[in-house]
């Protein structure tokens, strides 16, 4: 019941953070946060890997469209890791798929994000 | 407990009350899912309770001040699960009007009212003013079409 | 909700409300451990609140006839976890007076509340004619001896 | 939250019963009707496999004892294998560890029946 935050440098100037656990009302501040620094510090083209998520609620997608918003208004990009398909779902019915990238690895992902 | 609730003597009822703050959603979800699993529902079905009810409790805790706690009422029936969220805040929520979703604002609007659509049968808010308000939503069994 | 949980605003309270019937003991155990987890208690704390909540609920299931739930109240507090067990039932509970274990009876008797009062550091029983029995049982954080 | 109940033939007129899942007041009828059927069948020599067993309530144990009983009127007896400590420790404070014999392993539990 709890959610873990890792960011890596990635070659070409890509930061990829990892998360792990449950993105709901009460981890998605943290999820908020990390990405935040991130961005404050000029990282505008991220991979985020959900690979280790098990559940993702409104407010997780919400932190997630946020940081894209963000990055976009720098001509970054946010691309996201997900093969797990319940959450794949839930992108799916919220039209999400259709803003962000979503790639079944993190190699496919960061490829198409440089 | 409702009186409608009462009156069907063969549904299993049970409820939930805690605290209208986030680290409880996953008492929640948690609870919420043991009681799904007793009505044979696919693990993609109790994951869709889950997040329904965990939308319910969240739009709760982020629009509403006044109510102190949530409950959450499930009834084991035959061929459904019934939930009740019921919170006793006096906001009347926008869920029955706003309910379209808008990237282009920095706030995702609706995106919890959508989801809980989207993911049970049958979605009804009441809207007591003084009592509060309560959100249900009937979750069906696959080839039990209500 | 019994008046003297909601005089200390300090304690966050989570209840639960099941069918008085063996199949709903696992959901309790569950939500209760996930209550415990909160405090910060060691996996063995918690296995013991687990195990005295689900023999308090065992023992209105097997003893008592007249209650249709059984309600769990848990209060976090800061040092300790208080938990409420209580059911309709009329029926006077032996567990006062009927402490022994006799392994040559065919029953064990005296079991549950063996285990109950070794497992938990403060153990009571109020018994209401009219509005049945509550066992109420305090686990306290290691370091806090209360 | 449920029980699993396997019963096994071992060499030297024994039984095994694995047992896997929580025992308890909602499982517990069911390891009584498995361990009962054997005994009406004649097995008096038993060992009950509880390394599967992440629970066990007093009605777990109401079984088992029930079981011992029923065996010793017929000279059998019944020892358990258990090394998970949780449930170790149940068997101590309720005093049962002395008229059970509890083994680390199921060779040391078979070897110590035959
Ligand atoms: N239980 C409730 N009490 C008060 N208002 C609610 C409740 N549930 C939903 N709402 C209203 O519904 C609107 C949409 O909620 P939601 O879908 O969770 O989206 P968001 O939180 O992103 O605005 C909220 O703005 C709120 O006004
Ligand atoms: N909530 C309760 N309502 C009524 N009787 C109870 C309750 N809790 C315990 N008892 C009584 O306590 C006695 C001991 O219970 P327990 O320790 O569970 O052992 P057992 O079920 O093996 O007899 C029971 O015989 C019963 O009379």
């Amino acid at each position: 019941m709890d959610i873990k935050v890792h960011v890596r440098e990635a070659p070409g100037d890509c930061y990829v953070v990892d998360l792990s656990g449950e993105i709901d009302v009460y981890t998605s501040p943290k999820v908020k946060d990390a990405i935040g620094e991130l961005i404050d510090r000029g990282a505008y083209h991220l991979v985020i890997n959900l690979e280790k998520v098990r559940y993702i609620d409104s407010t997780g997608l919400g932190v997630l469209i946020g940081g894209l918003k963000r990055v976009r208004e720098h001509g970054g990009s946010v691309n996201l890791v997900c093969s797990n398909p319940q959450i794949k779902k839930i992108f799916d019915i919220t039209g999400l798929v259709k803003i962000f990238g979503i790639f079944d690895s993190e190699e496919t992902a960061m490829k198409a994000l440089v | 407990m409702n009186p409608a609730v009462e009156r069907e003597p063969a549904r299993e009822v049970v409820e939930l009350r805690v605290p209208s703050t986030a680290e409880w959603v996953a008492l929640i979800r948690l609870a919420t899912a043991a009681v799904a699993n007793r009505l044979k529902f696919s693990i993609e079905d109790i994951e869709d309770v889950k997040l329904a009810v965990a939308e319910a409790c969240t739009a709760v805790i982020q629009h509403e001040s006044h109510g102190e706690f949530i409950e959450v009422t499930c009834e084991v029936g035959a061929d459904a699960l019934h939930l009740r969220v019921h919170d006793a805040g006096r906001h009347v929520p926008r869920a029955e009007t706003d309910r379209t979703m808008d990237y282009d604002e920095a706030r995702v609007a609706g995106l919890g009212v959508f989801l809980i659509r989207t993911l049970m049968d049958e979605v009804t808010y009441d809207v007591h003013p003084e009592l509060g308000t309560d959100l249900r939503m009937v979750k069906r069994l696959p080839g039990h079409p209500g």
